[in-house]
């Protein structure tokens, strides 16, 4: 969805997170990739190119193997932790929060924490409520960890890569929903995109939808069934969940007075609610109806899929709300 | 050990309820972590519990209960998604809890057990009530610091559980040899103070007798005992993940299939001790059970939506998302 | 705070957890209490009376002490386990979230997980960083578990003593800046507090301020500097974090159409974005103002006291809230 | 082992600055958790260690740093929450890290620095830097997860760590006896197939023996090794929290104050080597040294509100709450 540069080449999602990590560990000998039968989930390619060494199947120890990448981040490696299923993250949430997100304050400034973990959302998967966590607010009240949830194929190689170079933690969230979706994607080794901004992904003066990850697509097949009633919304991609990009929804808001928001977390305490508090607080005059939270319901996702794919933000959803406020 | 007729037949029982419980899954609903090849392990430990004593298992979900007794029909709704399931179809492949033979959780969550199975070991223990606790795992689980924090605070208390180790060698991919600093899982109980036993999981009545061995000290108040059983998974990790690195050897496999089938073992060792007749018979039955469980899910309505609301608590709670009656 | 039945007994605000615990512990020999060094944390009288058997001091194992307590909620027993600082929850947070606040749904209600968990907010303390966390966001966004968070000695004792008879996991927050507050409580040992009910603590027309746990106080200091000049807060005490009374701070804004929230979380993803994200949701036609939120900054809590104590709410932050809407 | 003279004064000098840097502590800024008592096990461990080797360390955290040589003003102004302290006032006594010796994380979550430092090991392996990592923690912390799952991890990959545990017999009121399924914690390395060596932490030099093998092994590429180091704390679990139960005899603490203490029994040991006349003149200078360093922080500034932002991120990032500039 990025402007192309020079040259382009044809990914999915997952082959995008996997051109990324190959970049990153060709570019840089510090970077280091660790997880659960990572071969499994993507980088069995990386074992041609790269060192054993560099690639690090762990036992199952969530918090541990979390914690020894942040600690080789401490010390001079850049390590990408794949934590594979979401739902772990619960596990894994001391090292992330206690260690990685204050160790460079609490050591005032002595120490830099250049930390990467990847985790996807495996929600309509049929797997129930053990694996189908879309936890991204667990990251988001304990400052001192970035989180990004990139939309498309070329988002993510372009944000991921800036995360395996940035020196604070990082949590990227992946949607499984995603992992199949093609797009052309930059070739060029140094195509980055930054962390903490937000792109339109289409502009529009009667409402705003703001999306992150899986619910993009959803938001934008909302904004073109709307254009059909000449209901025009503005579809902001967050791409970063923290820092927030809260002067682009706020601008965007200056001019529709409107907001929808679409978000796979449950309803209660979720980034929607965080981007409402923040429009509400910053932006309240230009609104001028309610602002709508579109997400999950505060039920856990059940085993059943019929039942499950009910759950999560659909284009119609998105649309019925906007059309409660137009 | 002199077992019973009717008791060996019902070991057997269990185990070809397990196996072909699991070969209806692959026919008519392939999902999840089969049970195939470590029947022996399962049924084994199950056999020496009472009914009312607990159970912890995992992921793969499906032996634990079979080899507990549980109802056939319910499960397979389960793994159907219906409304009729163990879990109403909320909980699935993963999650066969049948509350009614003392399983309390199987978790997704590797290692997510081992708290659980020790907590209804201390609820036996503070309430008098003599039962114990069983936790099923993996090798994989080991890892998960739950397994030494737990078995830690079982051998403090000298709570009533029972340590099962599923050892089919494999997390997924990952070989034992590569995941444990040393590949013995029974040698680290010593670290806590607590007895470590191997024992084949191939052979049904040797994990049966050991794991007696272990629920007499668990009633006597002698705490917890770790047992490691060596099995092994005859299928893939699961049916819907693809694997795409060659991590063991076809030969390896084969060797298992064909030399330690623990259902071929026990037929042996039945037919050995005069029961051959019976054999056929209780096969007859169990696919006769298994033909049933399957067309009653196949029949069953599915969940609704209110369904999910009203499983989320104890008393009526108006939730975001929500209907308004 | 409540109102006074017949008997009353003048306890501090840790007293009142003690004499919680002590009253159903005598009323229901299901009911145990674990943690670690527990007599050090108040319980030591509670050795005197109960067998050692109900009190157990446990190994330094967050997450398997957590899990412990929530396998003996499933099979009999009603246990307390004392996380002593919230800052361990997220060591024990997958037993919690994973465990506790599915297993009923995903069981399909086989199962009931009578359990509560105590956590006490140790900032203000000089304790740094892995002390002081205010983790309320945590538990709210994953639906199953119920939060209460007491403001004072009654309701501490009201809320815990339903918590402990709830057939649903509890989270308890209470806060060490109030464990020496002193006042009458209630000796009825059937006196309790629904779970899911605010509070109005003063009665206003101007600005509705809603505030819950340590910052109640601060919020009735506040009210009482405004009414100097004329200004008549309405002041609204959560006591139950989640389910939260929507109910409550809805009618309350209809009436006052002004809104501050006074939540000592980190800012971002705070249970005061969630009450803002309610209101502006639910009740946008009624709001005059925006909705500001007073929280801790977006920043980590530094050793250094007098800079750690200028982070959370206090009743001068408040004030300058409410005059930023009057 | 043939120490050399002025090395054995610089063991005696760390222990010695350790405990004064501490009764300074108690006389002026009575915060925290000492380590008063356990210096021996604390200045033998960092004596086997280069400059550049990692150390992590715990809510005890004065010792590790002055055993590692590290510069005692910014410490003492860190106690005193002052900008000069050695973390600007932000991280306070129970976080005293010195990165410029190698220290990485004293952290107050029990348990937490285990991965920390495992990674340390792991970062040394991959670059081959011949670094070793030193992971201090107390006997409580062995319960936690992360001290199994970390030395296993550090066990598979054969990684320069040295797990040294600073068994001082409790955790905060709790004895070992009461917390661990068996006492003796070295015993716990053999279920992740390490070696696990058991020390008289009181005896500097019979510490700084061991953990010399171990470090050797260490950089040798064979692994690494937990050491349990017996010692005592000779003051309460912290300064600030009053604990109103009587959890260790008074007999107990006499005796080990009187009889064990590892400065005392470290004195003898010089004198006999004929190196009495250097204690005193040790003991002197750091007397100096405690003073200059208080003095240091008393006069020193408070951090300021923009120090907080300033070390949250390596970049500016405008954040909620943070003033406008
Ligand atoms: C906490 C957690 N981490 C990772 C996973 C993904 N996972 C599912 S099964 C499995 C392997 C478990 O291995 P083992 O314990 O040996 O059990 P087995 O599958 O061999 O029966 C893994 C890694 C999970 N479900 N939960
Ligand atoms: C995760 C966690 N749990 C509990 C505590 C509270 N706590 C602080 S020190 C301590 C005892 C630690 O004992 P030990 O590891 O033996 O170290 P020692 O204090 O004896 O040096 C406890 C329980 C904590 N800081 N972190
Ligand atoms: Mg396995
Ligand atoms: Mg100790």
């Amino acid at each position: 969805m990025n402007e192309i540069r020079n040259d382009t080449q044809r990914l999915s999602y997952l082959q995008a997170i996997i051109e990324a990590q190959r970049e990153e560990m060709r570019r840089d000998p510090n970077v280091i990739l660790m997880g659960e039968d990572i071969a499994v989930y993507g980088a069995q390619s990386l074992f041609e190119e790269f060192d054993a060494s560099r690639l690090r199947n762990t036992p199952i120890s969530e918090n541990s193997f979390v914690g020894v990448g942040i600690g080789a981040a401490l010390t001079g490696l850049r390590p990408i932790v794949d934590l594979t299923i979401a739902s772990f993250c619960y596990l894994a949430s001391d090292q992330l929060l206690n260690q990685a997100a204050k160790l460079r304050f609490m050591t005032g400034g002595q120490l830099r924490v250049p930390f990467v973990m990847r985790t996807s959302t495996f929600y309509n998967n049929r797997t129930a409520a053990q694996h189908a966590d879309r936890p991204y607010p667990l990251f988001i009240n304990t400052p001192g960890v970035k989180v990004i949830a990139p939309s498309c194929a070329s988002d993510m190689k372009g944000l991921l890569k800036s995360a395996i170079r940035d020196d604070d933690p990082v949590v990227v969230f992946e949607d499984i929903n995603l992992w199949g979706k093609k797009e052309e994607v930059p070739t060029d080794p140094d195509f980055l995109i930054p962390i903490g901004e937000a792109a339109i992904r289409r502009s529009g003066k009667d409402v705003t939808i703001v999306a992150f990850g899986g619910t993009v697509s959803h938001a934008l097949a909302a904004a073109e069934a709307l254009a059909v009633d000449g209901i025009e919304a503005e579809v902001i991609d967050l791409r970063t969940i923290a820092p927030m990009d809260r002067d682009a929804i706020l601008t965007s808001v200056a001019k529709t007075g409107r907001l929808v928001i679409a978000d796979n977390s449950h309803n209660v305490g979720s980034v929607a609610s965080e981007i409402a508090a923040v429009v509400v607080e910053e932006g309240f005059e230009s609104l001028r109806r309610p602002i709508l939270r579109v997400t999950a319901p505060q039920v856990h996702i059940p085993y059943n899929g019929t039942l499950e794919k009910q759950l999560f933000v659909s284009k119609d959803r998105i649309v019925e709300a906007v059309r409660m406020l137009v | 050990m002199l077992l019973d007729p009717g008791f060996r037949l019902e070991i057997y029982r269990r185990m070809v309820r397990i196996r072909l419980f699991e070969e209806a899954i692959i026919a008519h609903h392939p999902v999840g972590h089969l049970s195939i090849g470590q029947e022996g392990a399962i049924v084994g430990a199950c056999m020496a519990l009472n009914e009312d004593d607990y159970v912890t298992g995992t992921h793969r979900s499906h032996g634990h209960p079979i080899g507990k007794g549980a109802d056939l029909r319910p499960l397979m709704a389960e793994i159907f998604g219906k409304r009729t399931g163990i879990c109403k179809g909320l909980g699935g492949s993963m999650h066969l809890t049948d509350t009614s033979k003392g399983l309390i959780c199987e978790s997704a969550i590797v290692g997510g057990g081992f708290p659980l199975a020790t907590g209804a070991g201390l609820s036996a223990q503070v309430r008098g009530s003599g039962q114990v606790s069983m936790c099923f795992f993996g090798d994989g689980a080991t890892n998960q610091g739950t397994f030494s924090e737990s078995v830690n605070m079982a051998a403090i208390w000298k709570l009533p559980v029972i340590y099962f180790c599923e050892n089919n060698g494999y997390a997924v991919t990952t070989p034992v040899s590569r995941s444990h600093g040393q590949p013995d899982i029974a040698r680290r109980a010593d670290g806590f103070g607590i007895p470590g036993v191997t024992v084949d999981g191939q052979d049904v009545e040797a994990v049966l007798a050991v794991t007696r061995e272990a629920v007499s000290r668990a009633r006597a108040g002698e705490g917890p005992t770790l047992i490691e059983a060596r099995t092994y998974r005859f299928d893939e990790h699961s049916n819907r993940l693809a694997i795409p690195i060659k991590y063991r050897e076809e030969e390896e496999i084969r060797f298992y299939r064909e030399t330690r089938d623990p259902i071929t073992l026990y037929r042996v060792v039945l037919a050995e001790a005069g029961l051959g007749d019976d054999l056929a018979s209780v096969d007859a039955e169990v696919r006769e059970a298994i033909k049933d469980c399957v067309a009653f899910a196949k029949d069953s309505p599915e969940p609704e939506m209110s369904d999910l609301w009203d499983n989320m608590y104890s008393n009526p709670i108006h939730l975001p998302g929500k209907p308004r009656p």
